[in-house]
């Protein structure tokens, strides 16, 4: 895949669609050559990054957008307005006080993912940006 | 993308939920509901056999981790049966594979309870 | 799904991501409680429509679009941008003079789905739109 | 995502292409070079076992009405090997189960050839 290569996929925020996503990504994966031990890895953590953006965005808005982009030996997943940005400090690992959503959650993408950031996005929310690798062997 | 669940009695103290399919937000609180209700009817070792389960995400585990905590409060414990590598790897990753006993076979799992 | 539930995918028009949009509807049908053969059906009708977009469509612009709709016990597929204005009539069965493109690919897509029809889109080409009710047994 | 072929004698005058995978406009291509290959190198009597063929599109078809329009021109035959139903279902829409023979085993395929 090349820049124009870039594929999109929306979704309702709601739990009964994460498996869509899944299955969405793990074909694009598939494209892409990946082992299927890494198709795996993918597929998890999309899924808990929908499950993460069902938890923490509900006041932003009833869609996932999921943004796929492949190229330089790695795929590229954004997932738009996954949180509300008041949520940076607690994501970026500086827990604050006050229970933590799906830590569980955040700590598989990290795990499965080789990048993982967050950054500002265009709806005043923040997006959730993770890269995967593709092993040669 | 669904969840197929049935539960038998191994013996008096035990009993087994087999869990067939995918175990993810959508799913999972179906297993909630089945390890809570045998617990609130009185069983405290439970074994949990993912055998056929091709996929599970952090609710799943939360859920397992959820049923652990409540039975170990009656001196109870929650046993799996799973030897798919892909699940496997997701126990080791969350360090999970410390705090579950996780076994190839039933029968090796209902050793370990002896 | 109801009317806030729509699922949009963009792909490449290119010939390796029609199984992306494949596995995509497939999950999309399955979620809907399809029967195993109607998925398979829907899967099919989906994949000649993308395979049609790409003999088509090469002057309509670098992806395809597809909108899917549930509802009404029914799931509602949008191909945006299909095929350009030029094709409703040979589209429509009169055929003309020339050869057909991809005849079987259109005849599979009417056998298997129960709505099929074009319409003027907001691109100024035509947009595929077809349905598949639930059959209840 | 992919598609396996592999080609082998069955006799003299026949030869086996067996494909596992999924035949779609991604893949049909290969196919369809398959086919031809064994064409041009004199082969008339083919048959394709699809019975690892989980999903085949109107460009596979179109592969196979393709191979058997120019065995023909050589009184050639295309037999397939096909027990999937869905598969089945494709080539009875189509009509193409009244041009093709379709067997349940390559045994049949090779008695009808006799
Ligand atoms: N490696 C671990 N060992 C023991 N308990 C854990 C582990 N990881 C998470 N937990 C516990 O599992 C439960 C569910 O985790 P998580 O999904 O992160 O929380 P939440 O339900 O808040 O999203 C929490 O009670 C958490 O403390
Ligand atoms: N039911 C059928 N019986 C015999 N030949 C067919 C049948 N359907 C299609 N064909 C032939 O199969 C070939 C491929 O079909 P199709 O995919 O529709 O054409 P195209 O390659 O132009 O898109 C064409 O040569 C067509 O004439």
């Amino acid at each position: 895949m090349t820049g124009s290569d870039s594929i999109e996929l929306a979704i309702p925020r709601r739990a009964e669609y994460v498996a869509v996503a899944r299955l969405s990504v793990a074909a694009i994966a598939g494209r892409l050559r990946f082992s299927i031990e890494d198709v795996e890895d993918v597929k998890l953590a999309v899924a808990e990054a929908c499950t993460g953006a069902i938890a923490r965005g509900s006041q932003l808005g009833g869609r996932i957008e999921l943004l796929f982009e492949g190229g330089d030996e790695a795929l590229h997943v954004r997932v738009v307005a996954f949180a509300p940005l008041s949520d940076l400090q607690e994501l970026r690992g500086d827990h604050g006080q006050g229970p933590r959503i799906g830590a569980l959650g955040s700590y598989l993408i990290r795990a499965l993912m080789d990048e993982v950031r967050y950054e500002k996005g265009s709806h005043g929310a923040l997006d959730l940006i993770m890269s995967k690798r593709q092993q040669f062997v | 993308m669904e969840i197929k669940i049935s539960i038998r009695k191994a013996n008096d103290a035990t009993s087994v939920i087999e869990l067939v399919g995918e175990i993810d937000v959508y799913t999972s609180p179906k297993v909630k509901d089945a390890v809570s209700g045998l617990i609130d009817s009185g069983i405290y070792n439970i074994i949990i056999d993912l055998a056929q389960v091709k996929y599970i995400d952090s609710t799943g585990l939360g859920v397992l981790i959820g049923g652990l905590k409540r039975v170990r409060e009656h001196g109870g414990s929650v046993h799996l049966i799973c030897n798919n590598p892909q699940i496997r790897k997701i126990f080791d990753i969350t360090g999970l594979v410390k705090i579950f006993g996780i076994f190839d076979t039933e029968e090796a799992a209902l050793r370990a309870l002896k």
